[in-house]
């Protein structure tokens, strides 16, 4: 599978057709894969692809990870199911145009919830969660497919939730409140939550912002709040659940866990998947006269 | 006229944030025509329901408000013909996040108050003031109101003294 | 004794307007004691709080030689300048300081000094042109270059006037094209050119002191390079990003030179050992 | 100074001792965590009671104990705005004498350089919310047996024996005994606390052992002698290297907040009507704000820019400036990287360079 999008990627890189290809390397322990720029046509020979390509590479699609700046006209990206899904969703919220990427998929076994958990294979025990029910294994749009792409079913529930949400949504209020407090604690605001979302694509933060501060910036337990509050707000309809929020957390806080319980409402509330049209709307920007309302008086 | 004063062990902190043109028209009105109800609302006057972000209730409850009521113009009512609409689903997803980071929903409230419904206006600050009260204070969010404030020690203003 | 990030609290004194968004503060300390006592030399800067809003650094634009008051010039930008410029007379700020080096003045005594400024940047030349002034006689001749995007962009235009009436000072002036006004007097043009080729200072015993953005520095150096200078006759002061004033914050190093502690006062030949990051 | 042996387990019953005699606990401990794959084992410094599970001596905590000595957020001041008037009210410098326990070699070698930068040592400003906490805290290091695949202290002049910064420095023996060895007068009155559980002098052949059997399981070895020097031309500040390996980086604060060294902060107003707190709070040189400028110049505008300023600061800058290592070789900016942005690859890179001479033509495809 990975010879065939190496031998794709190096032809196009040497016709000159993509400027560059993003994808997977081996990292600097065992473990790990690292993302990867290939330039010129040997740099593919480095490409790997299997359960440890954990990055959610259009990351770096994002306008606030200065790709413009790079000056790159036609970019080919290698992607999971779920990466696809995000360049899906940079698209239908114009930050990407379909034209400028080229897009590697293949056929994706599951990633490792987290790559200390690897230990050389990929099963139940370690396979993160957002793959046990996932319907784009087989990748939705792709301009490289290895191979003959299978018909896939994709109407069913749109991913299935982590088993800590249920735990969490069954708790008392005062309980779910008790222990985000408990976690936040830890959080320092690195933000790497933010920095490896494909999709969070303000110029500048709003928590970065001064004037006026909307979120305080020192990391008390308030401002860790307001902060995973406010980032969970903002990708409400248009998080595609790569869950690399909590995987890149380095204190491990499944602050995902906020945007898969926002995906469950929005699913149940509007009917709508992001990531799978490039032309439906996002939830929040569109209305429907006749909207649910039953918390309104 | 007035309501016997009943005094209560809690009195709750609520802010408003409403639409200028009609439910803050039907807080004027509710005012003007002397009608009674309860003084714990501190409200916040925006130009539509659509212009009020999520941020402000977040920004509420972290300055030690109990309880938060956001009301605009009835569907199909919008000053700006849809702004009303997309508060609407906005505020359903954010209450159901706010939910599920632990505050009790029945603190937020939303509600359609038109120009003219001074009445239901009065209702829903009075039922809502009870309700908040009944709930008490909002524990989780006042524990971290002011995180340093075992770290002081004394004034310039004392030790100038 | 309070923490080193703990400022001491100032009055304002007197508030004048220098353009639309730029204003100038006379500050005398609270603290009838350190009002007394306080000193500094010319060249340092301190950190300006207006509580609420933050703290920000400027440069102490007035003299050593003129006590009872230290002034500050600012313009409003980000979410501190803005707090500040809405303060009045009478209002408390909160000030750190004096930090960083000094302009060597010393070294120059015998010598012309040049100074060239853009927008903004002369309240930090302000400080040190008083001060020679007020010390006139150990100096040769004293020349001051200064070039703004506008005529209301001009700063300290009373003193401007002032200078341009002494004669043992030569003023020149300038703004950018389309900047001016029907009843400009000075130059119109870019601060490099118009010293290149209007003003052509004489490299023999003079010393040059620039200050301004980052790129305006770099061509009033190759300009000046052009006319003879050598790196040791030109001076800048640099103004990084900076938060505590005191080495510590970590941001406004330039490699391993920190411009809060060894700056902001640097000769062309130190700033051409830095990486190039400033 | 006096050496000793200690049973592992009576770390609960030095615990007990110590807080009897009013220290404050430290030690690393579990994190509680959800269910499910995603989630990994979290363990950090914190208070402990009598009674709670710690897990002294195994493996290294996921954080450090830079918080303890210089908190993610602190105050520095109180404010508040009557009128013209502005009130101030101070800090207390007051904090709880503390000991912090099972310390690995890495992190406690840290504390000299983080007191470089804080005390007066830097250019005579005393940051006494630093050196207040850092005259009342004891340090009680525990050798690394068992360093991981990311550990690389033996590069930058440690080893998972070391003991520089310790007060009392414990090492774990084949055994399961603990080799306890006195330092400093703070580990005295420690070893006087916890006297009736010391016996005999120790196993000192023994503890040099240990030390040497787990330096040998260190895989990262890197050679960072010539990196100084290549750092300090000025030549190579414009390297093609600094692009090429940091490209990658997306711009998050993950491996400066676990830093045990970095020591970067902000400073703003938190205002809640006319009044507030001046705060002062972690911030990292890999932010696109850090170092801009009112004007809109950044002087770092790209991120490998950022990046090649963080490794600068780590084994050029510290040095330069506060005379003390930047780096301990603890590896958590590897493990916490989203990106697996490698600073030993730097290392690595930097030494390949310096062994080449007129080796850093920059590679003219790349952009």
């Amino acid at each position: 599978m990975i010879e065939q999008i190496r031998e794709k990627a190096r032809e196009l890189l040497e016709s000159g057709e993509l400027d560059v290809v993003i994808g997977y390397a081996e990292g600097s322990d065992p473990t790990r894969t690292t993302p990867i720029f290939c330039r010129k046509p040997e740099d593919t020979d480095k490409l790997v692809l299997d359960g440890r390509c954990v990055n959610t590479l259009p990351a770096y699609l994002n306008k606030r990870h200065e790709y413009p700046k790079k000056g790159w006209k036609k970019t080919g990206i290698i992607g999971k199911g779920c990466d696809i899904r995000a360049i899906t969703q940079l698209i239908a919220e114009n930050q990407l145009k379909r034209d400028e990427v080229y897009i590697f998929g293949a056929e994706c076994e599951g990633v490792v919830a987290h790559p200390e958990k690897w230990d050389g294979s990929l099963h139940e025990g370690n396979c993160a969660s957002k793959c046990s029910a996932c319907d784009v294994k087989i990748p939705l749009d792709t301009d490289f497919y290895p191979g003959e792409k299978p018909e896939v079913d994709r109407s069913g529930p749109y991913m299935v939730s982590a088993p800590a949400l249920a735990t969490l949504v069954k708790m008392d209020d005062e309980d779910r409140f008790a222990f985000w407090r408990d976690d936040f604690d830890r959080c320092f605001k690195c933000y790497a939550c933010r920095e490896v979302c494909p999709h969070c694509s303000c110029n500048i933060c709003i928590t970065d912002r001064t004037m006026p501060s909307w979120v305080d910036q020192a990391a008390h337990t308030k401002g860790v709040f307001g902060w995973h509050l406010t980032r969970a707000m903002h990708l409400v309809g248009r998080c595609t659940g790569c869950g690399e929020c909590t995987r890149a957390c380095p204190v491990n806080i499944q602050v995902d866990l906020f945007n898969q319980k926002m995906k469950e409402v929005i699913q149940e509330s509007f009917d709508y998947k992001s990531g799978y049209s490039m032309e439906v709307k996002p939830p929040l920007i569109t209305y429907n006269t006749d909207d649910q309302e039953t918390y309104i008086r | 006229m007035s309501k016997g004063i009943v005094r209560h062990d809690f009195e709750p902190k609520i802010m408003g944030f409403v639409c200028k043109w009609c439910t803050y028209s039907g807080a004027d009105l509710a005012g003007t025509s002397r009608m009674d109800y309860s003084p714990h609302v501190r409200m916040v006057r925006l130009p539509c329901s659509g212009r009020i972000d999520p941020q402000f209730v977040i920004k509420a409850f972290e300055q030690g408000a109990d309880g938060v009521i956001i009301s605009g113009c009835h569907p199909g009512d919008c000053h700006y013909n849809e702004g009303n609409y997309y508060a609407r689903r906005r505020n359903l997803a954010f209450r159901n996040l706010m939910e599920f980071n632990g505050i009790d929903i029945k603190r937020l409230e939303f509600s359609w108050i038109s120009a003219a419904e001074a009445i239901k206006f009065t209702q829903i600050i009075d039922k809502f003031t009870n309700q908040v009260r009944d709930l008490g204070p909002n524990e989780g969010y006042r524990a971290l109101l002011d995180p340093y404030a075992s770290r002081l020690v004394k004034s310039s203003e004392e030790s100038a003294a | 004794m309070p923490n080193i990030y703990q400022p001491n609290l100032m009055t304002i004194k007197k508030v004048i307007n220098e353009t639309p968004d730029t204003k100038t503060f006379h500050l005398v300390f609270q603290d009838e004691e350190l009002q007394e006592n306080f000193e500094f030399e010319t060249g340092q800067f301190g950190e300006y709080s207006c509580f609420g809003a933050g703290e920000s650094t400027f440069c102490i634009a007035s003299s050593p030689t003129r006590k009872g008051h230290i002034e500050c010039c600012f313009r409003k930008t980000g979410k501190v300048t803005n707090a500040l410029f809405e303060l009045s007379e009478g209002d408390t700020i909160g000030f750190r300081g004096p930090f960083g080096n000094t302009f060597p003045i010393e070294e120059w005594e015998g010598k012309n000094v040049i100074f060239v400024g853009g927008g903004i940047a002369l309240p930090p030349l302000r400080s040190v042109i008083w001060n020679l002034l007020d010390l006139r006689d150990k100096y040769k001749d004293i020349s001051i270059v200064y070039g703004a995007r506008s005529v209301a962009d001009l700063v300290y235009k009373q003193e401007i006037a002032e200078w341009e009436a002494r004669d043992d000072v030569n003023m020149v002036k300038t703004v950018d094209p389309g900047g001016e006004t029907d009843d400009w007097d000075g130059y119109v043009g870019f601060v490099p050119h118009i010293l290149e080729n209007d003003f052509k200072p004489d490299p023999e015993n003079t010393v040059v002191v620039v200050c301004g953005p980052p790129i305006m520095i770099k061509f009033t150096f190759e300009a000046l390079e052009r006319l003879g200078f050598k790196q040791d006759q030109l001076i800048t002061t640099l103004e990084n990003r900076m938060k505590c004033g005191l080495g510590k914050c970590g941001r406004c190093n330039i490699g391993s030179t920190y411009v809060c502690i060894d700056g902001p006062v640097f000769k062309a030949a130190e700033i051409d050992l830095l990486p190039p990051e400033y | 100074m006096r050496t000793a042996t200690l049973q592992k387990n009576d770390l609960d019953r030095v615990i007990d001792l110590l807080s009897q005699a009013d220290y404050r606990v430290i030690a690393p401990q579990n994190q509680p965590r959800l269910d499910g794959p995603d989630s990994i084992d979290v363990a950090v410094f914190k208070e402990i009671q009598s009674g709670d599970s710690h897990n002294i001596g195994e493996g290294l905590s996921t954080t450090g104990i830079k918080p303890f000595l210089f908190p993610k957020d602190e105050p520095l001041f109180a404010y508040e705005n009557r009128g013209k008037k502005v009130v101030l009210t101070e800090v207390s410098l007051d904090f709880p004498k503390t000991v912090i326990l099972g310390v690995r070699p890495c992190d406690v070698a840290s504390v000299s350089s983080l007191d470089a930068v804080f005390s007066d040592k830097n250019a005579g400003f005393n940051d006494e919310l630093f050196t207040k906490r850092l005259e009342k805290t004891t340090f009680v290091s525990y050798s690394c047996t068992e360093p991981d695949v990311s550990c690389f202290c033996t590069s930058v002049g440690l080893a998972p024996d070391s003991d520089k910064g310790s007060d009392l420095h414990m090492t774990e023996l084949p055994d399961g005994t603990l080799h306890v060895e006195v330092k400093t007068k703070a580990g005295e009155k420690i070893a006087a606390v916890i006297d009736a559980l010391l016996s005999g002098d120790g196993d000192a052949v023994a503890r040099q052992q240990a030390g040497v059997a787990a330096a040998e399981k260190i895989t990262r070895l890197r050679d960072s002698a010539p990196i100084l020097p290549w750092l300090q031309d000025l030549g190579n500040f414009g390297d093609e290297m600094w692009q090429r390996l940091g490209e990658k980086c997306l711009g998050c604060g993950a491996c400066t907040f676990e830093c045990p060294t970095c020591h970067c902060f902000d400073i703003v107003d938190e205002n809640s009507g006319n009044k507030g707190y001046r705060v002062k709070f972690w911030d990292s040189c890999q932010f696109d704000h850090f170092t801009l400028h009112a004007s809109g110049h950044n002087t770092r505008n790209s991120q490998f820019e950022r990046y090649r300023n963080r490794f600068n600061c780590k084994f050029k800058i510290y040095e330069d400036v506060f005379g003390e290592k930047g780096c301990v070789g603890c590896g958590r900016c590897i493990r916490g990287c989203p990106v697996n942005l490698d600073i030993t690859e730097y290392m690595a890179e930097v030494a390949h360079k310096a062994a080449i001479p007129n080796a850093m033509s920059a590679d003219p495809d790349f952009e």
